[in-house]
This record gives C-alpha cells, sequence and structure tokens, in this order.
C-alpha cells in the first residue's frame, strides 16, 4: 500500500534514525535505573515490526556503526543486530507480537541467535577463542570446570546472558507496538498487522 | 482569482467512521489573509493538511470531491514539488528543526540546498530572511539549543526564505510562553505586508482579530461559517459554533444589554477604546 | 495541612541557581495560579512542592512531612503533578488503561478504581474516549487524559502545568468547572500559567515570579493593577484590565461587568 | 555581524590543522588502511607501534585528550583483559613457562599470541577511532553526497546523532513525570524493573509520533524535491596529492595481504 518494494516510504525513512536512537537510549535508561542489562535493540526490533525488513535492517547496522565512533569493536557484531531485525519481521509477519505470551517467547530466539551469532563473530574476531567483556567471565568457568569446548562455553555464555535482557527488550515492544496509535499505524508497512479490527474499516466504501 | 478552490469536498482518514471534512466549498483569493477558527476536532487542521497537498498522498484515506491549487488538482501535486509553493508552519517548535544542522544559519538554508539554489543567491537570501525575522543574533547558535520561541523562529525563517506565494501556518503560538508568541506575532504582521497569500489557524483570537481579513470557522468538519473579520468576530451567535470572540467583542455586547450602546461592537482594543470615547462626546 | 516551603533555594547540579529564599504557604483548599515570565523558575519551583527537586537549603514541608525524607514517589500520592507535555507520560493502549495505570500499579480494590476513574473521567469531560488510544486523540485532549490519570490518583493537592495551552473555548471551560468541582472534593489546585484570563477568572491567589524569587503574592487586583509587578514580572494585563487603563477608569477593573457598570 | 558569517561560507571550510583539513574520504582511506594493516599483519610489534603512532599523530591533530581517553579504556577492556584470559584459554602448545603468580603460571606461547590478538584488536580500534575523532560526521556524509550517495543517508546519519541527545533529555523529564505518578524508580530489582515500561514506552511512541510532524516539516523545505542538491557549507575537494597517497596506501595493504596469504600458502 505505502510502499513499492524494495524502497524505504517516507515514514519509515523518518523512524530510522528514531529507531537507532533508541537504540541507545534503552541502554542509558538501563543505567538510569541501575539495571544491570543492555537493552540496545528495542528501536531495532520495533522498528523492524513496523516497517520491515530493510528499514529495520539499517538501525541494527547504523546502531553499530555510531557505537563505533567510541568503541570501534563493536562494528564486528552488526550482523547480530541485523539478525535480529530479519527475525523481527518474520515473527511481525507472523503477528507473535500481538500475543503477549508468544512475545516472551520470541525472548527465546532473540537470545538464541544472539548467543550464537555473537559466539561466531566473537570466535572470529579474537582469533578462536574467547572474547573480551561480560561472556567471558561466564564462559571461562564453563569451560574450566566443566570442560566444554571452548565455543560452546561462549554460546552458552552469551545465550544466558541474553535471555533476561531480550525478555524485558520484547515486553518493551510489546507495550509499546499495542499502544502506537492507529492514525500512525495506517501509514506504516507493516502496521495493518497492529490495527484493531483493521477489516471493519475496509470494505465500507461510503 | 481564485488561488485555492475546494468544490465540494469531503474527507475520512483511514480507518476512522466519521468524515473529517464534510462538504467544504471555499475559495481562496491571491494575497488575502485568511484566518481559521473553531473548536478542536472541527476540521481547521484537516483543512491545512489538504491545501498543503497532504491529503491523500501523506494521510491516504478518502477524498472525495476536487480540491485545486493554482489550478491543479491536489491529487496530481507531487509532495515534493508543492513545497515550493505552499510553505507550512506549524505547533510543535521541536520537530520543525531538521537536527542535522549545527547553525541557525545552515538551518534556514535547508530548503534551498533543497532546491539547487547557487551558493551565493543562498547567502543573499538568508541573510535577508534573518534581518526579516530579527534573528540575526541567533545566527551562529546551534539550532538544537534553542528556546521553544526561538525554535519557532528559526522554523519560519526557513519557510520564508523558501519565498513561496502561500504561507499555510497552523497555530505557530499554542506552546509559547507570552513572549515568543509575541515574537511570532511580529512575524505575522511582517508577512501581512508581503503581499503573500496567508492561512492561519489560531486560537488567540486578538490576533485573528488584528490581521486577517476574512474568518472562516470550522465545526465538525463543515465551514460553519464565513466572511469579513468583522462581521464574524462581532457576532454573538459565533460564541455558539465552539470559538470565543474577542473580550472587547464581549465588552461591546454587554454594554449594549446594559443600555448603554456603543457606535459599533469592537473586535479590537484599539477600536473599543476610540468607541467608549467617542460615546462620552 | 499545607505545603510549606521555607527558605528554599534550589541550584541544578550543573550549578546553575535556579531559586533563591522562597518562601510560601499554601493551605489546602487555596487555588493558587503562579505566573511569570520563563525562566523565572515557576517549574523549579513547583518540582520542589512534589519532590522532583529537593531544595539544595531550606526546606519544603509538606503536610508535616520533609520533602527530603522521602521519594517523589511517595510524595506524589499527596501532590500530583500534571507536566506540560501529556506525551511525557501517556503510554497506554487506551484512555481507560491510562487512567486506571497508577491505581493498578497501587494494587487498589477494583470497586474502588471504578469509582475514581468514573469522577476523574467526569471532571475532565473524556468519557466518550475511554476505549480509543489516547495518542490517537489531539494534543488538548491528550492533556485532559493527563489530568484525569493524576487527578484518579486522588492527591490532596494537585500541580498543573500550562493546562491551558492549545485549548478552544470549550476546552478552557471543561478546566474552569474541573477546578471547582476539585475545590468541592477539598483538592487544592496549584497552576502554572501564561493565560492572564485563565489566572485572573479561576484562582484567587496569585504569586508572581520573577528571576528566581517570589516577587508578589495576592490576589489578582493587587498583582495586575501594581505597574510595578506587571512590568517585572513581564505578564500582561487582561484585555479588559488593559482597556480600563487606558480610558483611566478608576477602581482596578479587570471584569466584563464591572467595567460596562463603571461607564 | 550575521553578514559576516553568512558570506564566511563562500569559502571552503577549514579548521587549520593540515590533517584534519584532509578530505574526508582521504581521511577515512587512509585510517583504514592502517587499521587493517595491524590485522593483516597480526604481530604485536607492528600493532604497538602502530598504536603508539596513533597517540603521538592525535596529538598532532589536535584530538589528543578526546582519543586518549577513549583509547585507553579500550586499552583496558580489550588489551589488558584480552591478555589475562588468554592465559587462561589456551591448553596447547604452551611449553616455554615464563613466571608465576601465586602458582598460575604464565607461558610464553599463549602470552605472545595474546599479545597479537590485542595488538590488532586496539591497532583496528585506533584506526576508526582516530578517524572519527578528526572527522565529524556531518563532513564524512558531505564526501559521501559528492561521491552520490543519496542525502537521505546523511540524514538519517545526522538526525540519529542529534535524537540521542534529544532522546536523552526527554528520557530524563518522562522519569520525572512517572515519577510523579507515584512509580518508584528506586527500591530493589524488581521495582526498578517495573519502572523501565513506563520510562521507555512513552520515550518511543513520543518519538515516533513525532516523525510524522518531522516528515512534513522536511517535506516543507522541498526534501523529497528530485533535484541536484547545492551546498552551503563546502569542503575543498581532494587534491592531487591526496588522490596519490590514498592510492599508495592502498596498494600497500593489498601488497601485504597478498604477500601475508603467500606466505602462509607456502608454508
Amino acid at each position: 500500500m505505502a510502499n513499492q518494494k524494495g524502497k524505504i516510504d517516507k515514514l519509515s525513512l523518518f523512524l530510522i534514525p528514531i529507531g537507532i536512537a533508541v537504540n541507545f537510549i534503552g541502554g542509558q535508561i538501563a543505567i538510569l535505573l541501575k539495571l544491570p542489562l543492555y537493552l540496545d535493540a528495542i528501536g531495532t526490533i520495533v522498528v523492524a515490526a513496523l516497517c520491515g525488513y530493510w528499514p529495520g535492517i539499517v538501525v541494527g547496522l547504523v546502531s553499530n556503526i555510531l557505537n563505533a565512533i567510541s568503541s570501534p569493536t563493536t562494528l564486528f557484531y552488526a550482523p547480530l543486530n541485523m539478525a535480529f531485525a530479519v527475525v523481527a519481521v518474520i515473527l511481525s509477519k507472523r503477528k507473535w507480537f500481538k500475543n503477549f505470551f508468544k512475545t516472551v517467547l520470541s525472548a527465546l530466539f532473540f537470545a538464541l541467535i544472539g548467543g550464537g551469532i555473537g559466539a561466531c563473530i566473537t570466535w572470529l574476531v579474537y582469533g578462536f577463542d574467547f572474547g573480551s567483556g561480560v561472556s567471558a567471565m561466564f564462559s571461562i568457568p564453563l569451560h574450566q570446570t566443566l570442560g566444554l569446548p571452548k565455543f560452546v562455553a561462549q554460546f552458552i555464555a552469551e545465550t544466558s546472558i541474553d535471555v533476561l535482557d531480550k525478555v524485558i527488550t520484547v515486553i518493551a515492544v510489546f507495550g509499546v507496538l499495542k499502544a502506537i496509535p492507529m492514525r500512525f499505524l495506517a501509514k506504516l508497512p507493516l502496521g495493518r498487522i497492529y490495527i484493531k479490527d483493521a477489516e471493519m474499516y475496509e470494505d465500507d466504501e461510503d | 482569482m481564485a488561488y485555492i478552490e475546494l468544490k465540494d469536498v469531503s474527507y475520512r482518514y483511514p480507518y476512522t467512521k466519521e468524515q473529517a471534512l464534510k462538504n467544504v466549498t471555499y475559495s481562496f483569493e491571491r494575497g488575502k489573509f485568511y484566518g481559521i477558527i473553531g473548536e478542536n476536532g472541527g476540521g481547521k487542521t484537516t483543512l491545512c493538511n489538504l491545501i498543503r497537498g497532504l491529503i491523500p498522498h501523506f494521510y491516504l484515506g478518502r477524498l472525495k470531491g476536487e480540491a485545486l491549487v493554482d489550478g491543479v488538482d491536489v491529487r496530481d501535486w507531487d509532495t515534493g514539488e508543492i513545497s515550493a509553493k505552499i510553505g507550512y508552519v506549524f505547533q510543535n517548535p521541536f520537530t520543525q528543526i531538521s537536527g542535522i544542522k549545527e547553525t541557525v544559519f545552515e538551518e534556514v538554508a535547508i530548503g534551498l540546498e533543497n532546491l539547487g539554489v547557487p551558493k551565493d543567491e543562498m547567502i543573499e537570501r538568508v541573510i535577508n530572511v534573518c534581518e526579516m525575522l530579527n534573528i540575526e543574533d541567533l545566527v551562529k547558535n546551534n539550532p538544537n539549543e534553542l528556546s521553544r520561541g526561538q525554535r519557532q523562529r528559526v522554523a519560519f525563517a526557513s519557510i520564508i526564505v523558501m519565498d513561496t506565494d502561500t504561507l499555510v501556518i497552523d497555530e505557530p503560538t499554542s506552546q509559547l510562553d507570552p513572549e515568543g508568541t509575541e515574537s511570532v506575532f511580529e512575524i505575522i504582521r511582517s508577512l501581512k505586508e508581503s503581499g503573500k497569500t496567508i492561512i492561519l489557524v489560531e486560537h488567540k483570537i486578538d490576533l485573528i482579530a488584528e490581521h486577517c481579513e476574512e474568518i472562516l470557522v470550522m465545526q465538525g468538519g463543515k465551514i460553519a461559517m464565513s466572511g469579513p473579520t468583522k462581521a464574524i468576530l462581532s457576532d454573538f451567535g459565533t460564541l455558539d459554533l465552539g470559538t470565543m470572540i474577542p473580550a472587547t467583542a464581549v465588552f461591546g455586547h454587554a454594554m449594549k444589554e446594559a443600555g448603554k450602546p456603543l457606535a459599533d461592537i469592537p473586535i479590537t482594543l484599539d477600536e473599543a477604546v476610540e468607541l467608549v470615547e467617542r460615546r462620552g462626546e | 495541612m499545607a505545603i510549606e516551603v521555607k527558605n528554599a533555594s534550589f541550584v541544578y547540579p550543573n550549578g546553575f541557581k535556579a531559586l533563591e529564599n522562597i518562601n510560601i504557604v499554601i493551605n489546602e483548599g487555596e487555588r493558587v495560579a503562579i505566573v511569570g515570565q520563563n525562566g523565572a523558575g515557576k517549574t523549579t519551583c513547583v518540582k520542589m512542592m512534589n519532590g522532583l527537586n529537593k531544595p539544595t537549603e531550606g526546606d519544603v514541608i509538606v503536610d508535616g512531612m520533609n520533602t527530603k525524607d522521602k521519594t517523589t514517589a511517595f510524595i506524589a500520592k499527596s501532590v500530583g503533578y500534571v507536566f506540560q507535555n501529556p506525551d511525557e507520560q501517556i503510554f497506554n493502549s487506551t484512555v481507560r488503561a491510562e487512567v486506571e495505570y497508577v491505581l493498578r500499579y497501587f494494587k487498589l480494590p477494583e470497586k474502588e478504581i471504578k469509582e475514581r476513574v468514573k469522577r476523574a473521567v467526569q471532571l475532565t469531560d473524556i468519557a466518550g474516549y475511554l476505549d480509543i488510544n489516547p495518542l490517537d486523540l489531539p494534543y488538548p485532549i491528550r492533556k485532559f487524559v493527563a489530568i484525569a490519570a493524576v487527578i484518579a490518583s486522588k492527591p490532596k493537592y494537585i500541580i498543573l502545568d500550562e493546562p491551558t495551552a492549545g485549548q478552544d473555548k470549550h476546552g478552557t471551560e471543561t478546566l474552569s468547572m474541573m477546578i471547582s468541582e476539585l475545590e468541592k472534593d477539598g483538592v487544592t489546585v496549584i497552576t502554572i500559567t501564561h493565560d492572564m484570563d485563565f489566572a485572573v477568572a479561576n484562582f484567587d491567589r496569585i504569586v508572581a515570579m520573577s528571576q528566581k524569587k517570589i516577587i508578589a503574592d495576592g490576589n489578582a487586583k493587587e498583582i495586575f493593577w501594581n505597574e510595578d509587578i506587571v512590568s517585572r514580572a513581564r505578564i500582561k494585563k487582561t484585555q479588559i484590565g488593559e482597556l480600563a487603563k487606558r480610558l483611566n477608569v478608576p477602581g482596578e477593573v479587570l471584569f466584563c461587568e464591572e467595567l460596562v457598570e463603571k461607564l | 555581524m550575521h553578514v559576516e558569517f553568512g558570506n564566511s561560507f563562500k569559502k571552503f571550510y577549514k579548521t587549520g590543522n593540515f590533517w584534519c583539513d584532509l578530505y574526508p574520504t582521504t581521511k577515512l582511506i587512509l585510517c583504514f588502511t592502517v587499521a587493517m594493516s595491524t590485522i593483516v599483519m597480526n604481530n604485536w610489534i607492528y600493532g604497538f607501534s602502530v598504536c603508539l603512532f596513533y597517540f603521538i599523530f592525535a596529538f598532532f591533530t589536535g584530538h589528543g585528550k578526546q582519543f586518549t581517553k577513549t583509547f585507553l579504556i579500550l586499552f583496558v577492556i580489550i588489551g589488558l583483559f584480552l591478555v589475562v584470559i588468554r592465559q587462561v584459554g589456551m591448553r596447547t602448545g604452551n611449553v616455554t613457562p615464563m613466571f608465576e603468580i601465586f602458582g598460575w603460571i604464565w607461558y610464553r606461547e599463549s602470552f605472545i599470541t595474546s599479545l597479537d590478538v590485542s595488538s590488532y584488536m586496539l591497532g583496528f580500534a585506533g584506526g576508526i577511532l582516530l578517524f572519527f575523532d578528526t572527522t565529524p560526521m556531518r563532513d564524512l556524509m558531505y564526501a559521501f553526497e559528492h561521491m552520490g550517495v543519496s542525502h537521505v543517508t546523511s540524514f538519517i546519519m545526522l538526525s540519529s546523532m542529534q535524537n540521542i541527545i534529544d532522546l536523552r533529555k526527554t528520557s530524563v523529564a518522562i522519569l520525572e513525570s512517572q515519577k510523579s505518578r507515584g512509580i518508584e524508580t528506586d527500591g530493589n530489582i524488581l521495582v526498578r524493573s517495573k519502572a523501565f515500561f513506563p520510562t521507555i514506552s512513552p520515550l518511543i511512541l513520543g518519538a515516533f509520533s513525532s516523525t510524522e510532524e518531522k516528515s512534513i516539516a522536511m517535506d516543507a523545505r522541498a526534501f523529497s524535491v528530485k533535484r541536484k542538491h547545492t551546498f552551503l557549507r563546502e569542503l575543498k575537494p581532494m587534491s592531487q596529492i591526496e588522490k596519490i597517497l590514498c592510492l599508495l596506501f592502498s596498494l600497500a595493504l593489498i601488497s601485504l595481504t597478498v604477500w601475508k596469504i603467500a606466505a602462509a600458502l607456502i608454508k
């Protein structure tokens, strides 16, 4: 309706910078409330769920580029955010975000992807070994005490850290998608999914 | 000659039941100053959106009837190209700042950059507009750190610099303090002399009374009343349409009822002073 | 019972001094309008009354409790504050959910919630919008939704920040009615406003602020017919007041009926 | 004064620093090739030498303080941390003990590997950091637009950065607003987690709603008119010397890579 294939429609375009900023601010609010979480993917998921693949992917990618200005190694993790966007679009099209329990369940997907791709990237970037940062604190004991292979240890560590983070993330996404005003949804590519009784309005020609 | 012509226009926003405009017919003439007043939800902003070419392209929904801007149907106007014809300023002082420029001077020049105006001409035009709107002192400031009133003046400058022949101004002062409001009033005063077609939506009825030549009162998506400013604002019946009339007009009516009628119903302060003084003679 | 601000000053963490030695007592049942230029310190001052800003010097006592000893959320039960921008507060998907939100947060009984919401909705005249998404409503009505949410939490004092901004005739009338109804419910209303007609018509006590200080505190006539205060606080007389002044009508006229009578 | 300021745009924008006034693309290519070279080399002596060079060079560009601040943080979290972790991670190939800390033996092999890895991580990060410290985003976008990238891309990048600043302010206001409604933001983790939703939601909803107006406002300034744009603020175009420099650095990186791959294959 509002967009042609492969081209980002106007409103989605203006939503991209907001999505990017939300990715940053989510983490900052977490700090403000002293929550030990990242909460840095909310913008990506919401924009992807409403606007589709390209806008979501751009939000993910640019977020990482901007992050790289102060910490360049985050650049390597861009595929992660982009993958979140893709998954969010798929789930959104299947109406997962309209149901609270499915939404909470989706956190598991995001965490698995976060853990899987995250561990792969860490693996590659850090010369086939552990990375630095929080996940290393968990992955090394796993490797040492349980004797798990390094990659598996890294994967498990990254996934479990991610689960709680992503649960909070998707609940926030759910709340936002539920409260987006209709006049706004009407102009977004995937907005129709979230309009209550959309069909009711479609057929009555006046 | 009619510049903007609405013929039996009805419009409904997507996913709504009620029409936001109902059978509106009106002609806006070139070079006149129009005021649009009326209750909230009466269709004032929708009318602006229509004239601005945002309906139906941006808002989608269902448009019926004919709406011509400079002889071309709004459906056929390109949303980009129409911006060179009709300028638009609205209430929110924050969303009208682009957020991508670091000085007010550059901010004001955005429209000209987008239109491909040569640099020397661009600089000259921006300088002129800054002088006209008294924002010379702000040119080096970061537009993202200004007060609301200053932002609103920059928003005006950014549109006026494009030199469109029509300006649609939607509640420019509703989020400003008295000082900011006063500075916007001044801009509107100077615009009046520029000979442009101006369409102003405003709740501050004193401003309307002072500047507008013609008034449209919107109610329930219809033009409930229209005519010369004086006729509309001195009419007590206008109050029933969900809009204020100037305090001086209320005073004029009260005088009449108290058996001390003035020669006319005043709609501005100056007029009121004059009429009361004349009564004493 | 009262809000007492005693010798209070406030300096922002960045070192900016926003208030100097403020003294004011607002008693239960009063209606107070705070007027003055932007930057005079009005908002900083009311934020002190609900504990958002803890005075850097002096004390603020709300019904006997010092705001320094309590969290803002706790004081909010006594002093409700409706921010100027309703969008900084609204996030629920229907007006009803928005108004009920805090009541559910406090886990009040269902019956109580129903009653409170009913009253709040009635006072703000938003009964017709309960099942609509607040963000689908125009700005002035969203403002009423925000007000209703605070009224429903039943504070003893309600602070309104610029309630008339963008309101039409109906909206302004609703506000006037709401304020007098709240008075009947025993709620103290404090408002910050630039709208002098609104202040004169609805508030019997007007506090003028200028440059971080309270410069005058009295009834409308005392404030608006004191040229010194008017110019220092940079406020504008009402149109009728201005007319009376230009016509040299004696007796500090502010209202239409008075003026008609005197001519 | 405003006339003077306006006319200052008639000249190319300059900071007065030799490096900073190079064309953004030049800086990008130079920084990027040097940054990549540390990865290709994978050698701690080379990597750390480059890092040292970054430091000295950053002071030369007048951005030394800024660079040092961020780079030191990276140095701690990537450099030191990685070296320590590697001593735990590597189990095979360790033959030469170096020293012992409380019974924990550090081996020379794993120590060198860890130095190599952290040197290229830092070498890469430092190059990127140096580039962004000395090149404002708007300059980079200016160069991109001249290469034919849409002005929409510039808008997205620049507006995102401003949005981060603006939304941070808004989030503080929202937090205050919700506190004033009675929502607790202090207390145990559950209470604080609960406060997250009433804070983030109005933030996103408000920001989303504002895009509607933003797009209208930008449209009113001919944002979507399809014409060739002009630029008020202009940068000096790439000089011949800059072009040659870029070419040389790129060739050097390519030959280095080829040499490294060849060497690995021969082995």
